[in-house]
């Protein structure tokens, strides 16, 4: 099959999906959508997260090019779809960012703690390396099926895992995930709420981010989401490339399997 | 650094239209960082859209404009291939320039 | 009798579980700490999907362990001040980690519900409340509302909204505040129209 | 405010000193000479104030086309597209932006010389809720077109 036949199909199936997708948002904002049009500040971004990949960095002044997020080595275009996934080399299943620690980590032999020093920008900064990064990897898959492996045994338990974390009530509000993402057409204020546990609903969410967020200027990724999100349910904070954001990244994706990524996509 | 600028020129019917992106904070000077210090202004004051180098459009800007700024005009008299290029300067004395040629 | 235990024990291990994966992949942040993630009863009893089978004799005893544990406010004076209480339903902030703990707790009912008709920006995961005053202030009413506030489970095991009295959130002062805004014939919740 | 001289320019005064005038590269056909930045209007932090920097309070002209959202999602980033009907409105020379309640409520100008259509489009920052001016200048009169843009607390309040 060859390879730009794959994308051309996926490119129509695209406008098939995210008509579909999109009709469920009940319309308040779809003329200020409508008029951002796709013009999207993503696109510096992702050539950002190109250069940053090539170049060397680290103490062993390495670049990414050896990285393997799970296609091989260097191999970048469609291997965001396929993730998370299990990985034999380090006997877990990783999202992209944890994926990325360990190249940083291996190739580049910068620290764990280095890496998590600042993943994410802070209110003021113009993007990370590692936003870049993702920024690149996701659009590296734009237009393919999201296709989670769950082939290995670990990855269907990751799913499992995902499954109960998502109902997981904690915290002073006893708030979980699904007390927002459990029901179709619901919103807090105005902000529309998919109804994560339909195909529909987790296609919408997973296939958009990352995102390049307007009320900040900058790219956010799918782990940063997790991490806001559970600070809004008034939860300690969520560590980049754990094992809980992998199993709840792993429940969306497998619930909108299928549907094409569309990343990174345009947001509040 | 990344290209600062993304351009688009497309012929309509009796105009050309042209479609930027630039990337460029706009601070107005008025926002503090995570510490709480305050973020200098830094913005876009001048855009200039060139068709074949001559002007077509200048604009001036404040810090209200949106952070990694749009900006759409449309001019007459474009052709295919000709030259279409926009040139930014800000307060801090920064600029940056891209092109393209009209499709 | 078995095939309960082995319910009831399976639920556990693997609540258990949930947790220890949660304990590794989350740490304190300024006064948010990783004991926020201990669940009580209630919380482990409802940390399921709305489709799942309910112990209803479990669901009995933790509807009336909430009932019993509502504090009624001193001298009984359910209704504060509506103009505060609009600020608290407001508010959106409260015990988040990039909040200020030496600020006062949000309620942020209109992230769930409609109140002032006029007020574009409500939620809808729960019920428009607008115009609730009509329904009088009658003893058992405004019993029932405050109930309602203070931990809703006394009525509806597993609801999603915030045990606001119960869990500590908001003060028996905002909780009056917020019950004006509900009942008070001046208050834009029941005085003003969409 | 000083005189206006034909071409718009307005009295050199102390503050246009100290912005450079965007010098056209020089070219055979008449060369059409940008205004200076308006400063002082930019500047203005009230609405009358910065129609007064502009040359006075604008009239309604249905010859503008403003189109921007009822309701913004994010009051960041709100689109705004002014296109003019030429056969109501003619000789647009320059296209102003403004957002009531910002502090400085200039936001853009957009000069735009015979040849080029008056149209702009652009995103703006709107602080709250409320009145988007569209203004358009032709032969030396201000004409205007108003539109709301509600801008909600976006997300989940938090």
């Amino acid at each position: 099959m060859h390879k730009g036949f794959i994308r051309g199909i996926s490119a129509v199936l695209i406008g098939l999906w995210s008509a579909m997708l999109f009709s469920e948002t009940d319309g308040v904002f779809d003329e200020y959508r409508a008029m951002l049009g796709d013009d999207n500040p993503a696109i510096f971004v992702i050539f950002d997260g190109e250069e940053i990949w090539f170049t060397p960095a680290g103490p062993k002044s390495a670049s990414l090019e050896q990285c393997d997020l799970g296609l091989g080595p260097g191999v970048v275009e469609g291997a965001y779809a396929q993730l998370p996934r299990y990985f034999a080399d380090v006997d877990r299943v990783q999202d992209v960012e944890a994926r990325l620690e360990h190249c940083m980590t291996q190739l580049q032999g910068l620290t764990p703690a280095e890496v998590h020093g600042k993943p994410y920008s802070l209110r003021g900064d113009l993007g990370t390396e590692l936003e870049a990064l993702v920024a690149w990897i996701a659009d590296q898959s734009s237009g393919l099926a999201i296709a989670p492996m769950q082939a290995h045994a670990k990855e269907r338990a990751t799913y499992e895992l995902g499954e109960r974390l998502f109902y997981y009530r904690a915290g002073p509000h006893d708030f979980s995930c699904a007390t927002c993402h459990e029901q179709a057409g619901r919103r807090i204020r105005l902000q529309t709420l998919p109804n994560l546990t339909t195909h529909q609903g987790a296609a919408e969410a997973y296939s958009s981010w990352p995102a390049y967020r307007i009320s900040q200027g900058i790219v956010r990724t799918m782990g940063w989401r997790m991490r806001d999100c559970m600070r809004q349910q008034r939860m300690p904070e969520l560590i980049m490339g754990s094992e809980a954001t992998v199993a709840l990244q792993t429940y969306l994706a497998v619930n909108g399997a299928g549907a094409p990524m569309a990343a990174p996509g345009l947001k509040r | 650094m990344a290209s600062r600028i993304r351009i688009r020129a497309q012929l309509k019917d009796d105009y050309c239209e042209v479609k930027a992106l630039m990337r460029h904070p706009m601070e107005t000077g008025m926002r503090k960082d995570q510490s709480g210090a305050a973020i200098p202004a830094n913005f876009i004051e001048d855009v200039q859209v060139l068709h074949n180098d001559v002007v077509v459009v200048q604009a001036y800007w404040g810090a209200a404009v949106s952070a990694n700024p749009f900006l759409g005009v449309r001019f007459k008299g474009g052709a295919q291939g000709d030259v279409v290029k926009v040139v930014w300067r800000d307060n801090q004395g920064d600029s940056g320039s891209g092109e393209t040629t009209i499709r | 009798m078995q095939l309960l235990a082995f319910i009831l024990f399976s639920t556990a291990v693997y609540a258990d579980e949930a947790y220890n994966v949660l304990l590794d992949s989350m740490k304190d942040k300024n006064f948010v700490t990783v004991e926020r993630l201990e669940q009580d009863e209630l919380q482990e009893f409802c940390s399921q999907p709305r489709s799942a089978s309910v112990d209803q004799a479990r669901a009995a005893k933790l509807r009336e362990a909430a009932l019993k544990g509502v504090l009624i406010p001193k001298d009984e004076r359910y209704l504060g001040d509506w103009q505060l209480g609009e600020k608290v339903a407001s508010n959106g902030r409260g015990l988040q980690y990039s909040d200020d703990p030496e600020q006062e707790n949000g309620g942020n009912c209109y992230a769930c519900h409609q109140l002032d008709p006029k007020e574009v920006a409500y939620g809808n995961l729960g019920p428009s409340l607008s115009g609730y005053g009509a329904r009088g202030q009658s003893a058992a009413m405004l019993q029932y509302t405050w109930t309602k506030l203070w931990n809703t489970h006394a009525y509806n095991v597993c609801s999603h909204m915030p045990r606001f009295g119960a869990a500590g959130i908001l003060t028996e002062k905002q909780l009056q505040d917020v019950m004006a805004f509900l009942f008070d014939p001046n208050s834009p919740v029941n005085r003003s129209q969409p | 405010m000083g005189n206006l001289d034909p071409l718009g320019l307005t009295r050199r005064s102390f503050v246009a000193v100290s912005s450079a005038l965007f010098v056209v590269a020089a070219l055979p056909q008449k060369i059409w000479a940008a205004a200076l930045r308006p400063e002082t209007a930019f500047q203005a932090t009230t609405l009358e104030a910065t129609f007064e920097a502009l040359g006075g309070a604008p009239t309604v002209s249905d010859g503008i086309v403003f189109s921007t959202p009822d309701i913004a999602e994010n009051g960041a980033v709100v689109p705004v597209r002014i296109e003019i009907d030429t056969s109501v409105l003619s000789d647009v020379s320059k296209i102003y932006v403004i957002v009531e309640k910002n502090p400085n409520p200039l936001a853009a100008v957009f000069q735009v010389p015979p040849n080029t259509q008056p149209y702009a489009e652009t995103r703006v920052k709107v602080a709250q809720t409320g009145n988007l001016y569209a203004v358009a200048e032709a032969n030396g009169q201000l004409y205007m077109m108003q539109r709301e843009t509600k801008v909600t607390l976006g997300g989940c309040g938090g």
